[in-house]
């Protein structure tokens, strides 16, 4: 991969190069969130200094201003994931608003007595207990497709959890955990031959590879802001415009209405509808430098790098015989949850972390799927493609280390 | 006059006007001289959403042509309503449908165009072509 | 007030300085959104550069300070309102999610067919809708506290709209429209004297005047970041801890659970079962930090130069004849809604535009109140402590430009 | 010996310990060496929330002092647990609230009383401080 400019790409990250505990940072802790490019740091902090002002509310200049890049961002958005038009794209705060916004007004538009939500083993919290709410809500119940001990989905078992009742199915597109990449494609077709819309939980996915909603062919997408390398309390919500036409708003607030009286309210047309209140508008023109970023350097250009990580780092660590790895999907991210035989996750990740290797320990908020393969936590090393083979060594080093000192 | 002369005209004239006090005095004129939209239709049916000012637009087919009239409670976008009725009236929803809109940003309106909703221009421009794609589609329907 | 050092001041927000076609800015929209002392920009841009990394959840030496950061910012807005614990002070997105929050939760709780809830004429949607969505939700219905012409409310009407069906009373702290500071203490006691709990929307108070959550007994407080010199995004909900310990979670996601099972979730407590999926903790950072530029200056003397600002635009604004104010209550903040005879406020608006004037024209968010006045909008000036007497002379003289344009 | 001796002790033994390597090495010693938990206490009731790793802990009344025992599934935390146990059990109610907690400060530790949820130790001591505060009052109802 030597013709990928990492030398240069780290420069743009200002973050990487500062020491912890005397050490180089290595961070590999790029599924919890992501590092920002100067160009996205630039951007909000020239907003802060020279251009902030309301969006949509004010006749003045600067208002007007600050409208049109925010509307601009929003058409930033919507040609990154392809969406046919930029009202389908809405601004959130997060993955897990953007979820909660689906589960609560889809619940309201089509869950009744009986029915049936489908997620996977694999799901984030996120991605659970909004539907769960929503479930007790109406009345409606979840059923769960298994995974295989390698961390796919049981795609038979999926097949066979359609029935009558099933009224929506939401999955990951990239598990955190297990980082396997899910056959999205597929698991929409399989759902529209029953009749039901799919929401692709897309929070570690979207800043991996390119990726295309009306390829992808989903009723709605969901991402952060954050773990794309942007601002943090921005997210995004793609949704096919015949359901954001019929589902009710999910927040009250300014910009949503079309007329307020105490009698009676009317709704805007979306995005505003689901946008109430002012939104994070300066988060959004982050999040859209940030895209730019990304789309400057190629989607494709950064998946590849990724998956020479990915497999680098994959035969890197299979060499340490003491290594249980969990998630070991042919179709997989540059995501990697393991336990070091005998030795609790939390004790290894506090010792690494003394070689400046950053990493998470922990459910990864997945408590069903630590479930499923009856651990208490792992610990994940998450990489992307600032990372270099170099911080793979170390990590490795590290965590003889570890074995070292306490097995 | 075919719409693209009319906005030649246009852009002659705001070409021999100075900064924007002159400007928003000539469109104040243009404003107090469009002849207000018939009562019957200044009502919600004929409101164009999303604009702060209210504007009302209606169109009518005369003999293949798009009639339209215009109102607003605001003169400014009177004006601009009036500016725009000029342009685009009587003719073919074709031309219509075809015609370059780069005029708006020569004659230093462009402001007025961008997609905030406190603006209703864009809102007004999309009704008008609306306008002309329905009664384009009656016409070939015949 | 010679003693306000306002020259110091306006150099600590480079925004200001500034100009608009050819015209020196006057910024008079700080009701829409304010602008960013260099603090909280500097504050933002540093952990941007050096210090972002996720919080609670991570094990790592960047997550811990990025954790101890967040929770200190918490610490901030505690002592700045004296709410007597950090576990009452829950960060949103804003005022419209933090009151979105209450409704939906407080309606679980409490709302049942036939039960009543008290807002004002002067509310703005934000605490409108979200009241109206819930109480659609449990068959309850609203009931209206009207106000007087000078922009007050009636209290004799207020004590009289209680009865055994009330559950709840949601009123603003200052009115966004009128300027109108309410009685707030006051109507906490009468709702408290027949046990209906209160919710004080204080987006425009709480940058304008010393609030104490407790001083005031109120059950609730809600403000937005971006109003009170911070950034987009954030917001705070200030909660008694027996309604929070008694209120569900309003959304679902990472943290703010306990356990979670497909079959079983159990919540966390008090913030986090509030705050799900990654929150938008470096804009908390960054309102703690304008909080923290605030509270170096004194908000008793931010207040006082207010209203010293408020007394010179009213005397002022009220010399020119063709203008009707709307709000002329004697307890009001420098918040000045009007129009000029015969004169469309957008008109107005996009005048004094060019004059480098910026206001704000339309409804305000506040339908029912237009309704009530029997206007279809107005032209807001709202004033903060970065603005000059120098600055509303400029507001008057272009209004008079206006009025000899097109009176 | 009293709390604040033995929290000399601890921060003499720690100042003879070079960088984290070797307190790390010293917690693990004394997490091995921690008599564990009666099984009987080893389950959810006696769990301590908020932390990464399981924390267990109980607490006994033994002759008007408080007997404590703790274990923990990861063995820096329980090597934690352990320093803590020696330092507060066996003492008065009384001399246990108000204890002074700058010696965790002083032996370098302090990054395990941050206030995030993924490090128990704080809840470990606070859970310590409310047992302490429960037989208090008992002692006193008497
Ligand atoms: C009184 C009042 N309440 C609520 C809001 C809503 O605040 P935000 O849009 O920041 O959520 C505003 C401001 O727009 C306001 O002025
Ligand atoms: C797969 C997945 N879904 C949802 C989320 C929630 O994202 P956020 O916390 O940014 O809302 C995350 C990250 O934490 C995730 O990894």
């Amino acid at each position: 991969m030597n013709d990928f400019p990492i030398d240069l790409i780290r420069k743009d990250f200002p973050i990487l190069d500062q020491l912890i505990y005397g050490q180089p940072l290595a961070y590999l802790d790029n599924g919890a969130t992501t590092q920002k490019p100067v160009r996205m740091i630039d951007a909000v902090n020239k907003i802060h200094r020279e251009q902030n002002s309301s969006v949509h509310r004010s006749v003045n200049y600067m208002s007007e201003k600050m409208t049109e890049a925010y509307e601009q961002a929003r058409q930033t958005v919507q040609k990154f994931i392809g969406a046919p038009e930029s009202s389908q794209v809405i601004f959130t705060s997060g993955t897990t608003g953007s979820i909660n916004l689906v589960a609560f007004s889809m619940g309201e538009a089509v869950l009744e007595p009986g029915d049936e939500v489908i997620l996977s083993t694999m799901e984030h919290h996120s991605n659970i207990v909004p539907w769960q709410m929503a479930c007790e809500r109406y009345g409606a119940s979840l059923k769960i497709i298994p995974i295989t001990d390698e961390g796919d989905l049981d795609m038979d078992a999926y097949r066979n959890l359609f029935n009558k009742n099933t009224r929506m199915v939401s999955v990951t597109h990239v598990s955190n955990v297990l980082g396997t990449i899910n056959p999205v494609k597929e698991i929409v077709r399989i759902a529209h031959s029953h009749g039901v819309p799919v929401l692709l939980d897309g929070a570690q996915a979207i800043q991996h590879e390119p990726v295309d909603v009306v390829d992808l062919d989903c009723d709605f997408y969901a991402f952060s802001g954050h773990k794309i390398y942007g601002p943090t309390g921005i997210g995004v919500l793609y949704g096919k415009q015949e359901w954001l036409d019929r589902m009710p708003p999910y927040q009250g607030g300014g910009d949503m209405i079309d007329r307020v009286t105490f009698e009676k309210t009317t709704y805007n047309i979306s995005p505003f509808k689901f946008e109430a209140g002012t939104t994070n508008f300066i988060g959004a023109i982050g999040l859209a430098e940030s895209i730019n970023y990304l789309t400057g350097i190629g989607m494709d250009k950064i998946a590849g790098y990724e998956n020479y990580l990915r497999d680098y780092a994959t035969q890197k660590l299979s060499s340490i015989s003491q290594l249980r790895m969990y998630g070991t999907s042919v179709n997989k991210a540059a995501i990697f949850s393991f336990v070091l035989n005998g030795i609790h996750p939390y004790d290894t990740g506090m010792i690494i972390d003394k070689y400046g290797v950053a990493v998470r320990t922990g459910t990864h908020c997945a408590m069903p799927l630590m479930q499923r393969f009856g651990i208490e936590g792992t610990l994940r090393a998450s990489l992307c493609f600032y990372n270099t083979t170099d911080e793979v060594d170390r990590l490795y080093d590290a965590l003889n280390k570890v074995i070292e000192m306490l097995a | 006059m075919k719409i693209s002369e009319i906005q030649q005209e246009v852009i002659e004239e705001f070409a021999g006007l100075g900064e924007w006090m002159e400007r928003y005095n000539y469109l104040i004129d243009l404003g107090k001289n469009l002849p207000m939209i018939d009562q019957a239709y200044r009502n919600d049916e004929y409101l164009i959403r999303g604009c702060q000012s209210r504007v009302w637009l209606n169109a009518e087919l005369r003999e293949g042509l798009v009639h339209y009239t215009a109102d607003s409670d605001a003169i400014i976008t009177k004006g601009i309503a009036a500016l725009m009725v000029r342009v685009f009236t009587d003719h073919s929803p074709d031309e219509i449908l075809n015609a370059d809109m780069s005029f708006i940003d020569e004659i230093g309106l462009k402001e007025h165009l961008s997609p905030t909703r406190s603006n209703g221009m864009v809102s007004m421009i999309n009704q008008m072509r609306y306008y002309a794609m329905a009664y384009k589609s009656k016409l070939e329907a015949k």
